[in-house]
């Protein structure tokens, strides 16, 4: 059935127009304040009406084929024919849907947030720009125009991660996430290469079609493939072993973290294996790697998260988690739960992130307002703060509950479908993998709920640590950002229910919610093919969990977990009293480890750093110096031998030379003529 | 007609070649080459390479050529004629390679089979009916050399700084 | 037509490399070469009537070598020039063994 | 379509005969009372009167210039290269005359034998040969000023190389809009895009275009204010020093055709060549022999169009003289500043927003014709804007004005003003070179 998109070219182009309205008025007129205002969040909201009608008109159709239109050529050379050509289908209007909606709320937040800010239009119109090239990432339709839309991403991350340039290390951490990112872009560059050489196109349309036919399951190539193409995901979506500049981008504006490394941008990687899912699904060994990074980092950062005490690091640690958590998903060839989860993410740590700007915002007014020093963001010098700030303590939580995946929240559903999926999968070849990655999962959703239920205690209850007189200047945020945490926080209770699985609805308390499990049917024409791969070569999918239990029985167990979970770590925390961060005492033993990030960075300094310089070292002063010179030098003398002989022919004339070059023209021609 | 103006013209472009290497001022040997260059554009467009025709005007006779006399011109090598022939020993040998690389190729291209036609005249004859001359050279190079041309626009890129950097006095 | 330009071209060729051989005046060189370049370019239109307008394209590349390399050339014997006061090539001598 | 015939091959042959015949003679007299004209009007730039004996209004002056420079003797300088002597006033007067031959001057005529195109000869690559016949224009003077064997002479052919070479960059890069607005490179071409397929003459939708071209063929002609060759003050006359009678008049002749052609040219290219603006009935344009697009011709017609091109190109010509007449001559370094780094840039960067407007109208679908050329139209007002008034800031174009001297601000010193506590008066800022 064909279908005419909406002004498709609006969508792309509002936000580049709001881009080039607030660059020019950063660049020409920076106090006028009113057009960033109005401009920034108007465009992404303009973008996302578009998008809305999109959306509607698409759900009327049933199995709509992916609707493809091209603007103009773009690189034609040779047999290389791409076209600037973008992809409206299920899985675009669906992430340019997320992309819009969550980015337009983080827009009006930061109207509140940043309103001081000397830098306000350069603010928005790098926020417009990074909205711009993640929507062309996720509309192209072939790899290089996603790769535009990539690279743009990365270069808007680094614009806002550097946003307050003037302190060293925050301009420092911006440069860190762009030499990582680049990391993983060369893995997708490769693999693009790898695609183009075996495939002969770069669409996505005639890769997935021509992918099938051309490998055969479980190919060397598209293992090649695949895992370079996951190496990019790692680098854009922090996944181990390139996950270490997620946490240091928190230097940028709260929003930013907001937007583009908890809801967005960091979901790239994530769609781009859920795009690619035919190649994935192709590679047994690959997708298997895809999901054990993904347990590994789920579990890795859940454990971090557990003894930081800076807000934003908390977060951060959280979001590699649960990122960790939709590799499993897609992983494991559940792309639409991980899709799913990507979803509902959006909205619970768009909320947190946006909830714990509005604390930063109000506990560095305090601060500011009685000059006191202290780090607004460390969550030992706050506590107490529901009296203040009730809208944002109840969204929080909501938030919370969301995330640690109690019933009937959003992410309740997506994360224990994953879980569930995990297990289910664990058949095959690499079904021990499968059984332990799903182990891990499970023990990094009972984490999840402890380190959340942490900084919400450490922040929202008990005493107030801030001080006296600061406590006097704690208020609510204004109503531009308090509302967005509204929203948001509806999505994330509601946001879960358009997938609830039929296995969940036929329980006796928690059915109430009727089963609906519309994403996978929206997705299905876009993962029917991979789904048919795994059923035809995986065989059978498990019905019950590696340890037995069905479907409606681990639901009922993980969400009763993690309830404990958090009752029991409330309890515990609520007891113990806090010191302010100037005067807790240090860390020890194991809790010093995770506050220390497992020491990864000093570990990567160690083995990665260090011996690159000391390699290159001893290659210089050993290899180089001595054999390569050595060589090179005898060579040398060797031709400075024959050169003093050969030096006589030499008579410095160019006629003489010319001669020589035709006897040697006569020569040739002569082999070729007689 | 065509036949004889082409005998014209390839006289006229063989003289002005002699001329060039046999004068003895090097504005006189110019000045004959540009006739060689001038008669071999008349002979372009007879073959009916317009475009050709008109660019070798332009770059040969109006922009290499005149930079050549520029050239001469700066260094003042105007007049004074300094002996700059070889001897005659070199004289015959030059003639003698010349001659036989001139045989050589003559051979090469008589030989049975070595030039086929594949209707090359007949497309560059619809060519110019459908997209007039310009159009009909740039076709061919903007789709199908589009590598060869970007890169002979870094090459000439390359070329100028070098000039530039050659010919100043003072780095 | 075409296969007499075609040995136009090589007479013109062969009238170059007497040139280069005989001369020593170094822009006379220079304008040999160019007499070679042409004669090639001769050949090149003279096959595109049988090969089709792809002869003329390469006529094109050639012209943009042959402008390069006059511009650097040019170049060169003029800052020879200055450290020589000639432009003949027997007193280029670096090279000598 | 208006079917009427085309030439048989006889009539074709005759027609061009007359053609060229008309047109050279039209041309030679047309030169010979340019130097009559340029004098009057010298005259009346300078409050004279100007030559006004010979005949009615002095008509007759050039037939007693041509005679007197006939009657002349002629000299030969001892070491001059005597061929080439001789060769270059014919060669530098050969393109000027033969430039004319594809510039279209009226609208066809039909005539009882066939459709006869009024212009001499409609080659495929139409601007493309004009390009290339102006490159040639250096040759002429440049043997002039080599053969002559004489200092000034010579100095005035290296200026004139020198800036040929510089100044036909820009002219050809001018003209490249032109060949991406019209599409194709023939002048009846050119004439009918800005008749009937944009709607407009050239000089508004590529403004910029124009000013560059009409800077460029200044220099091309040799005309002041670049007149570097000849720069009597400094050259005595540069290469024609050692020229006399008819060798000297023919310089002369080749240089005011080389005007007249260049004032064809620019009416032709920017000002609608033979068009007769507001009517429609001059429209038209020949599609195949003896088959004519748009309106009907007729013999009325193509004198009323021949009229609109002869006060065109006057209009040019006077403006060449007006020019000559007023403003002062560069110096040598400012011509070359201009050349390169002024005029080849904005050529250049003119040449890639016409590209990109081009690209984006055609991709928005906007159809050929006056909204095209209105939006080209703005789109060059603006290009120009920018370049008058940001880019040169009355730098270049006022003249090539020195730089102004940079004055660095000494600030009062802040030491030493407080003696026992009364301020003493400070000493005014004080305006020092910079070093």
């Amino acid at each position: 059935m064909s279908f005419e998109p909406t002004l498709l070219w609006a969508i792309l182009l509002l936000p580049l127009t709001g881009f080039v309205v607030n660059g020019l008025t950063a660049f020409l007129a920076p106090e006028r304040k009113q057009i960033p205002t109005l401009v920034g969040p108007g465009v992404v909201a303009a973008a996302f009406v578009i998008a809305l009608v999109n959306f509607f008109r698409m759900s009327g159709a049933e199995h709509l084929d992916p609707v493809i239109v091209s603007y103009w050529s773009w690189m034609p050379v040779g047999s290389l024919q791409i076209d600037a050509a973008l992809q409206l289908d299920q899985l675009s209007i669906l992430m340019t849907l997320i992309i819009t909606g969550v980015g337009s709320l983080i827009h009006i937040f930061s109207i509140g947030y940043m309103k001081a800010d000397p830098g306000y239009p350069r603010y928005f119109a790098y926020l417009n720009l990074f909205v711009f090239f993640m929507l062309v990432l996720v509309l192209g339709a072939n790899f290089p125009v996603m790769f535009v839309g990539w690279e743009g991403v990365g270069l808007c991350s680094y614009l806002l991660i550097g946003f307050w340039f003037k302190d060293r290390e925050k301009a420092d951490a911006g440069k860190k996430a762009f030499i990582v990112n680049r990391i993983g872009d060369f893995g997708f560059l490769v693999a693009m290469f790898l695609i183009f050489t075996n495939l002969g196109s770069l669409d996505f349309r005639d890769v997935f079609a021509a992918a099938p036919e051309m490998f055969t399951y479980g190919a060397p190539v598209v293992t090649a493939i695949t895992l370079f193409l996951f190496l990019g995901a790692t680098g854009k979506s922090a996944q181990i072993p390139l996950y270490v500049w997620l946490p240091d981008a928190m230097a940028g504006p709260t929003p930013v973290s907001a937007l583009i490394h908890a809801a967005t941008m960091v979901t790239a990687g994530v769609y781009m294996v859920a795009r690619a899912n035919v190649l994935f699904a192709l590679a047994p060994l690959s997708s298997t790697v895809v999901a054990f990074v993904g347990a590994l980092t789920a579990l890795f950062a859940a454990t971090i998260g557990l003894a930081q005490n800076d807000i934003k690091k908390v977060l951060a640690y959280s979001t590699v988690s649960q990122l960790g958590y939709m590799f499993i998903g897609v992983g494991v060839g559940a792309y639409a739960a991980g899709v799913f989860h990507l979803m509902t993410h959006a909205f619970f740590k768009a909320l947190l992130f946006l909830g714990a700007g509005a604390v930063i915002h109000a506990m560095h007014e305090a601060f500011h307002a009685t000059h006191k020093d202290w780090d607004p963001q460390d969550m030992r010098n706050m506590g107490g703060l529901r009296r203040f700030m009730p809208i944002t303590w109840i969204t929080m939580w909501v938030a919370t509950l969301a995330i640690a995946g109690i019933w009937p929240f959003a992410g309740f559903f997506s994360k224990d479908e994953i879980i569930w999926q995990a297990a289910v999968h664990a058949v095959g070849p690499y079904a021990g993998w499968a059984k332990l990655i799903w182990f891990m999962a499970l023990a990094a959703a009972i984490l999840t709920a402890v380190y959340m239920t942490r900084l919400m205690i450490l922040t929202f209850h008990g005493e107030n640590r801030s001080g006296k007189e600061e406590a006097k200047h704690l208020h609510e945020v204004p109503p531009v950002m308090w509302v967005p945490l509204a929203v948001l926080a509806v999505l994330s209770v509601v946001g879960g229910w358009v997938n609830v699985p039929h296995e969940i609805a036929d329980l006796p308390v928690l059915g109430w919610i009727p089963t609906s499990e519309w994403l996978h049917h929206w997705l299905e024409p876009l993962t029917h093919t991979a789904d048919a791969i795994i059923a035809g070569n995986l065989g059978e999918l498990s019905d019950t969990a590696p340890v037995g239990g069905g479907a409606g029985a681990w639901a009922v167990i993980s969400f009763v977990l993690a309830a404990v979970v958090i009752a029991l770590t409330a309890r515990t925390l609520l007891g113990r009293s806090y010191r302010p961060a100037h005067e807790a005492a240090p860390a020890t033993g194991f809790l010093r480890v995770l506050q220390n990030k497992w020491y990864v960075d000093e570990i990567y300094d160690a083995i990665v750093v260090r011996p690159v310089i000391a390699t290159s070292r001893f290659l210089w002063r050993y290899v180089d110096q001595l054999i390569i010179d050595g060589l090179v030098n005898g060579a040398a003398h060797l031709a400075r031998g024959f050169g003093a002989i050969g030096s006589r022919l030499q008579t410095g004339q160019l006629n003489t030379y010319a001669f020589a070059v035709i006897i040697g023209v006569i020569l040739l021609l002569g082999f070729v003529v007689l | 007609m065509t036949t004889l103006l082409w005998y014209i013209f390839a006289a006229l472009a063989i003289g002005g070649g002699v001329g060039m290497v046999m004068g003895r001022q090097p504005v006189a040997s110019l000045l004959s080459l540009v006739l060689t260059f001038f008669s071999l554009a008349a002979i372009y467009i007879l073959l009916e390479a317009h475009f050709i025709a008109a660019v070798q005007i332009i770059v040969y006779a109006g922009a290499i050529m005149v930079l050549f006399l520029f050239v001469i011109m700066l260094l003042n090598l105007g007049h004074d004629y300094r002996a700059d022939l070889r001897g005659l020993a070199w004289i015959v040998v030059g003639s003698v390679s010349a001659g036989v690389i001139g045989y050589m190729l003559s051979r090469a291209l008589t030989t049975e089979g070595a030039i086929v036609d594949q209707g090359g005249a007949e497309m560059i004859d619809a060519a110019l009916r459908n997209h007039n001359a310009v159009g009909a050279i740039a076709l061919p190079m903007f789709r199908d050399y589009v590598v060869p041309f970007e890169l002979t626009a870094v090459l000439l890129l390359v070329a100028m700084v070098g000039a530039v950097l050659l010919a100043k006095r003072r780095v | 037509m075409a296969d007499q330009s075609l040995f136009l071209a090589v007479i013109l060729f062969a009238i170059g490399t007497v040139g280069v051989l005989v001369r020593r005046n170094a822009i006379i060189l220079f304008m040999c070469i160019e007499l070679m370049l042409n004669a090639v370019n001769l050949a090149f239109v003279a096959f595109s009537r049988s090969v089709g307008i792809e002869g003329q394209v390469f006529v094109f590349f050639v012209m943009t070598v042959a402008a390069a390399e006059a511009a650097v050339g040019l170049a060169i014997i003029i800052s020879i020039f200055r450290h020589l006061e000639s432009v003949d090539v027997k007193d280029f001598n670096l090279l000598r063994g | 379509m208006h079917e009427v015939g085309a030439l048989s091959p006889t009539a074709f042959l005759v027609s061009s005969a007359i053609k060229v015949i008309a047109v050279f003679t039209v041309v030679m007299v047309t030169v010979a009372m340019l130097t009559l004209l340029e004098r009057r009007i010298s005259a009346w730039i300078q409050d004279r009167l100007g030559p006004n004996r010979v005949g009615p209004f002095g008509l007759l002056q050039p037939i007693a210039d041509g005679l007197k420079n006939i009657l002349k003797e002629e000299t030969l300088p001892a070491q001059a290269s005597r061929f080439y002597f001789i060769l270059a006033p014919m060669i530098s007067i050969i393109p000027a005359l033969i430039t004319f031959s594809v510039v279209p001057f009226a609208a066809p005529l039909p005539t009882p034998w066939g459709l006869v195109e009024m212009v001499v000869a409609d080659i495929p690559i139409g601007i493309l040969f004009i390009i290339a016949l102006t490159s040639l224009g250096v040759y002429g003077i440049v043997m002039a000023g080599w053969s002559s064997n004489n200092k000034y002479a010579f100095l005035g052919g290296m200026r004139a190389s020198a800036q040929l070479i510089s100044y036909e960059v820009s002219l050809g890069l001018s003209l490249i809009p032109v060949f991406m607005v019209v599409g194709n490179v023939t002048l009846p071409q050119v004439v009918w895009a800005q008749q009937e397929g944009i709607g407009l003459w050239f000089a508004l939708p590529l403004g910029l275009s124009f000013f560059l071209f009409v800077i460029s063929a200044f220099a091309e002609t040799n005309r002041l204010p670049f007149d570097m060759p000849e720069a009597e003050s400094e050259l005595v006359t540069g290469y024609h020093t050692e020229y006399s009678s008819m060798k000297f008049s023919m310089f002369f002749i080749a240089e005011y055709s080389n005007m007249l052609t260049a004032s064809a040219l620019m009416a032709t290219l920017f000002l609608g060549g033979w068009d007769i603006p507001f009517w429609k009935g001059d429209n038209m344009v020949v599609v195949a022999p003896g088959v004519v697009q748009g309106a009907e011709p007729h013999v009325l017609k193509t004198l009323l169009t021949l009229l609109s091109f002869a006060v065109k190109t006057a209009f040019f010509i006077v403006l060449y003289m007006w020019v000559r007449w007023t403003v002062p001559r560069f110096r040598y370094d400012q011509v070359m500043h201009l050349g390169w780094k002024v005029m080849l840039p904005v050529a250049l960067a003119y040449v890639l927003v016409i590209a990109v407007t081009i690209l984006v109208l055609d991709s928005i679908g906007l159809p050929y014709g006056l909204g095209y050329g209105l939006v080209l139209t703005a789109v060059s007002v603006a290009v120009t804007a920018v370049f008058l008034f940001i880019i040169d800031r009355d730098r270049v174009i006022s003249g090539a004005a020195p730089r102004p001297e940079r004055v660095r601000v000494r600030r009062p010193a802040e030491r030493a003003l407080v003696v026992e506590g009364e301020p003493r008066a400070v000493p005014g800022y004080a305006r020092v070179p910079a070093e």
